[in-house]
């Protein structure tokens, strides 16, 4: 695992939120005047299963420190079964990057409910202290994206 | 002649690496061997050629061109050229050396292209004559001589000592500053060992192989031929021969968005892809024969008509022992000249 | 280290004209105004949007014109559509000018002059047009023979109403592929106009436009007698170095960018037939 | 073998089942074989070849060549078969016009193995009872076979024909994982520690020259215009000109054929920086047969590939945290 390299390090979190469930899940912590932390850009995308495998790794290419993936929860997909697609794949995936010996904790899938704004909220923050305390994002990183 | 014993060339490469940076071929695990970088323990290959060519070092695969800051309608050009650092490759095939004075009548030609310039200006090249050369080898059908290589230093082994002549003012330069390690010598064995590996030059199995029916002449009979179709019918259109090669020379120009400005950079391109010379509006070389077609009378007819009859091939074999599919030049040739 | 040619200059693009629908011609001058480089009739430039690409483009202004250059641009892939879209006052790259040129002050000097051109096709023959105009005394007789699909496809329709058919000594022919309502002019193909006005056997030939034009217009000229010694056109292949280095626009031994653009037909002739 | 397949090939030519053969061509020396298409009898004769060095996979050839006009007879190995039938079921190889004959499989040779051994100037290659007599120009050399072998043989997964018209030799059977140990190097990576397996990877990965050949053999890279050649795909690249560029394309590209890849090693086979790449396709068949049962590719056409299907219970992705080492 990597040692923090730099103590004031504030991690870029790029959230993929599929749109009937995570994003409103998003929205109601939101109005429900719940924090999380502000490192996390969040993505909506119609279904967890728009997720090309390539979008995380671009996201990590363009300078995410670390990745997650919200849907709708198993069996509540609003295109009946994509998120069970998802899941497959995104397994795959995360289990490859850990393969080629990507630090596992910057990936991450979380079903969050159009209900569960304090559930989003928790998850965001959660996931931004394990990649803080990962550092920066070294071996997916693109050296040409990095700001100098 | 000058020279020093095998034993002492960690001596040598420390010396050299003291003044400036040294590449070698160094073997890899894999039992292929690559260009590394001299370091202490870094030994040199005793396999005849590296899987990538020398050409690296002057034409790397992919290297910045310049960047671009983009504001509102505005757009800055940052010249990210440097001046390279002096840099010795040791060990370099009487084949690869070659090829560098054929990358030459591309790029040291007006307009200069001064990425590779200031490379060629700032590298010394150091060759290695040949002593074991391999089926697949065939410089000599390029009038090239593995036991008499070119480059700013020659340099020749007998199994017991180095023997170096200096070709140039770099070469001699670098020589010079190694004066106390070498010692004078007789060339006695050399001249045994070289005898020896001329000998087995002669016995090789492309020994033969001719360019005398191929040149500018030949355009219009072999651009018709109808043989490419079976020639290419197996390429799988991949890059392997081209990025191999250590004189194929055509290169991509792309931009990539960093997210926070456009670095331009020029990277390897290979006439075997498809999308080589598609355009908005079609493409001219539509199917894997024309492409194909494309590489092999670009090393045997169109680079020749060019350069007085200089072919654009040095016989390195790089290509006869890695396409996929085993198609090669030497196929080729033979193919072309049965009627 | 000397400038190196990949390395482009920054243009100002000052005016943009709407000529066609699908053709706009873009004014070029250099962020110190005047224009970015001198350049002969026939000759190219690599026009450049950093991020979304890199194309050659032929000049369409006149070397004689001091003050800018024009480029003639059809909307057609990523770069030109992005072209298309920007606003007056965008800074461009440039670089060039790259390629040979027609040959106006040596083989063409003197001579009869027949333009044919087609559709965009008149982009790269409108520089020439403009410097012989310019250089008036050094020629004889002109002739341009224009076509497009329509009316409002015809490039640089104003320019050519104004200026060209005004000039003394210049024959201007106009056409378009299929009637049309508000034209009173010749309606028909290029090839069959060109030999139904069975120009005089005395003029060289200019000739741009789409392939299959090209094709039949040479066949057609030499059925009235022309030889292909009289004929040069200017041809166009994928580039990116625009120096004859990155392989690309490569035909036989020559290269597009640097040896062309501009051919004689029987010097393309001796080329494989891969263009 | 040679002989009664160029007699099965003659015969089929004759009788007019089929129009081509497509099998092995001759090359310069003993090893450098060219997969090409045979149209007579006298062709076959002169060039056809099917020896310890004929290991390429023809399949992929039989997409473009099943939709010319005629039939074409192919010579499949064991491990080929698989590549077919995952094709056929991909509806890339229009069957009706291939006939296939199924021909005994490898071990077959490696050239380069016998060259990284430092024997050199290799004009002929004999087997003498498990040992290899090499003929070159420095003279004779003898090493043993079995250090020969391709990497892909090494670890053969199945000497059975999942399809076939007619046979040649006699058939094999399925070798499970256990017997062939084609998960041991993969389960050997899982077991180091991240920091290791990214060592690895890199050292493997930087050796990438985007030559393609990877993509360009891979019976399961069919796409007309892929991702990579793309330029409206955003990611479209030639060369790599950063390290993440040569971890996506491979990543990319094993993910493209994860469920699909029937393990026929080529694309470690010509990878001329012999990079391991066939172990990335291999992680994901180990994980797939772990996580949603045991599946091999191009067994059958008529079951649903693992990335085209779900179970309700499927495991979450969180059990890559759970699992091995960290």
């Amino acid at each position: 695992m990597q040692v923090n390299e730099n103590t004031n390090f504030e991690p870029v979190i790029v959230a993929f939120c599929c749109n009937w469930c995570s994003y409103a899940g998003a929205d109601l912590s939101g109005t429900n005047r719940l924090n999380y932390p502000t490192n996390v850009k969040i993505i909506r995308v119609p279904c967890s299963c728009r997720v090309n495998p390539m979008f995380i790794l671009r996201a990590f290419q363009k300078g995410a420190d670390g990745v997650i993936l919200c849907g709708c929860h198993p069996g509540d997909c609003h295109y009946t079964s994509g998120n069970y697609f998802t899941r497959r794949r995104i397994t795959l995936l995360y289990s490859m990057l850990d393969f080629l010996g990507i630090e596992r904790d910057r990936t991450r899938l979380e079903w969050v409910s159009a209900a569960e704004g304090a559930k989003f909220a928790a998850t965001m923050q959660e996931f931004t202290d394990a990649v803080r305390k990962l550092g920066p994002n070294r071996r997916l990183e693109d050296l040409r994206c990095r700001k100098q | 002649m000058l020279r020093i014993s095998i034993d002492r060339a960690d001596e040598l490469f420390a010396a050299i690496a003291a003044q400036q940076t040294l590449y070698l071929p160094a073997d890899r695990e894999d039992g292929q061997a690559e260009y590394k970088k001299w370091e202490e323990g870094v030994k040199l290959s005793g396999r005849l050629n590296t899987v990538r060519s020398a050409k690296d070092f002057f034409f790397p695969q992919t290297e910045n061109l310049a960047e671009f800051k983009m504001e509102g309608k505005k757009i800055e050009v940052i010249d990210v050229r440097r001046e390279s650092e002096d840099f010795v490759i040791f060990g370099v095939r009487a084949c690869d050396a070659r090829s560098f004075g054929i990358l030459d009548k591309v790029y040291l030609v007006d307009p200069v292209d001064t990425f590779y310039q200031t490379r060629r200006e700032h590298g010394t090249v150091v060759t290695m004559a040949c002593t074991r050369p391999a089926e697949t080898c065939f410089c000599q059908t390029f009038g090239i001589d593995p036991t008499e290589p070119e480059g700013d230093v020659s340099c020749w082994s007998d199994g017991s000592f180095y023997y170096f002549k200096a070709n140039t003012d770099k070469g001699q330069k670098l020589l010079n500053s190694l004066s106390s390690l070498l010692e004078d010598g007789d060339t006695a064995t050399l001249d045994e060992t070289k005898a020896k590996t001329k000998e087995i030059l002669a016995k090789l199995p492309l020994a033969k192989l001719s360019t005398e029916n191929f040149g500018c002449d030949k355009l219009n009979e072999y651009f018709s031929s109808a043989k490419w179709a079976e020639l290419s019918e197996s390429c799988l259109g991949c890059g392997t021969c081209t990025f191999v090669c250590p004189t194929c020379q055509c290169y991509d120009i792309r931009d990539f968005d960093t997210g926070h400005g456009i670095k331009r950079f020029r990277c390897w391109d290979s006439c075997m892809y498809s999308d080589f010379t598609k355009m908005a509006h079609g493409n001219p070389r539509l199917t894997q024969l024309e492409r194909f077609r494309q590489r092999f009378m670009h090393k045997l007819v169109y680079f020749p008509a060019n350069n007085n009859g200089e072919f654009g091939c040095v016989g390195c074999g790089r290509c006869l022992s890695k396409c996929p599919i085993s198609m090669n030049i030497v196929k080729v040739m033979k193919a072309l000249e049965e009627k | 280290m000397n400038k190196d040619t990949l390395i482009p200059y920054i243009g100002v693009v000052t005016d943009i004209r709407q000529d066609t629908p699908d053709v706009k011609t873009f004014r070029v001058v250099s962020p110190e105004g005047g224009k970015v480089f001198e350049h002969m009739p026939g000759q190219c430039a690599m026009l450049s949007i950093p991020g979304v690409g890199e194309g050659m483009f032929s000049i369409t202004s006149s070397p004689t014109n001091k003050e800018y250059m024009e480029f003639s641009i059809k909307k057609c892939g990523c770069l030109t559509t992005w072209l298309h879209a920007m606003d007056v006052g965008q800074q461009i790259t440039i670089r060039g000018p790259y390629g040979n040129h027609f040959p106006v002050e040596t083989d063409l000097k003197g001579k009869d002059l027949l333009f044919i051109a087609g559709g965009i096709g008149l982009a790269p023959l409108r520089s020439v047009i403009n410097y012989v105009r310019d250089k008036r005394e050094n020629y004889g007789d002109i002739q341009i023979v224009y076509g497009s699909r329509s009316k409002d496809d015809l490039v640089d329709y104003q320019e050519i109403i104004d200026e060209w058919m005004k000039d003394d000594g210049i024959q201007v022919n106009l056409t378009i592929d299929n009637p049309q309502e508000g034209w009173d002019g010749h309606v028909g193909f290029v090839p069959n106009y060109v030999k139904e006005l069975n120009p005089s056997l005395s003029k060289t030939v200019l000739i741009c436009g789409p392939p299959i034009m090209i094709k039949f217009t040479l066949a057609g000229l030499k059925e009235l007698g022309f030889t292909e010694t009289q004929v040069y056109t200017t041809m166009e292949l994928r580039m990116k170095c625009a120096v004859g280095k990155c392989g690309r626009c490569n035909i036989g031994n020559k290269y597009v960018c640097k040896d062309g653009p501009v051919f004689r037909f029987d010097q393309l002739g001796e080329l494989p037939d891969e263009y | 073998m040679q002989e009664a397949m160029i007699n099965k090939a003659k015969q089929l030519l004759a009788d007019g089942t089929v129009n081509r053969v497509i099998g092995w061509k001759r090359g310069e020396f003993v090893y450098d074989i060219t997969p090409a298409v045979f149209e007579t009898a006298e062709e076959i004769d002169a060039d056809f070849v099917c020896d310890d060095f004929t290991a390429a996979n023809v399949s992929k050839y039989l997409v473009k060549e099943s939709r010319k006009e005629g039939k074409i007879l192919a010579f499949l190995k064991p491990c080929d078969t698989y590549s077919f039938n995952q094709l056929v079921k991909e509806h890339r190889i229009v069957r009706e016009n291939v006939y296939v004959v199924g021909i005994p499989g490898g071990p077959k040779l490696d050239a380069e193995k016998i060259k990284a051994k430092g024997i050199t100037g290799i004009l002929g290659v004999k087997n003498e009872n498990g040992t290899l007599k090499i003929d070159t120009l420095y003279g004779e050399e003898t090493m043993p076979y079995y250090e020969a072998i391709l990497g892909k043989c090494e670890t053969c997964k199945s000497r059975k024909h999942v399809v076939y018209d007619e046979l040649l030799g006699e058939e094999g059977e399925v070798i499970s994982a256990e017997d062939s140990g084609r998960f041991d190097m993969v389960e050997k990576l899982e077991n180091m520690t991240a920091q290791e397996r990214y060592d690895f990877w890199r050292e493997q990965l930087s050796k990438c020259i985007r030559c393609n050949a990877c993509r360009n053999v891979c019976p399961a890279c069919t796409c007309e215009n892929c991702v990579f050649d793309n330029p409206a795909s955003g990611i479209s690249n030639k060369a790599a000109a950063d390290s993440f560029e040569e971890n996506m394309f491979h990543i990319i590209r094993a993910f493209h054929v994860a469920g699909r890849c029937t393990d026929c090693g080529e694309c470690s086979r010509v990878c001329p920086q012999n990079i391991p790449l066939h172990l990335l396709n291999r992680k994901f068949i180990k994980d797939i047969n772990a996580f949603y049962g045991e599946y091999q590719a191009g067994e059958d056409t008529t079951s649903r590939a693992p990335l085209n299907n779900y179970d309700k219970d499927d495991c979450e992705p969180s059990i890559v945290h759970e699992r091995g080492v960290e």
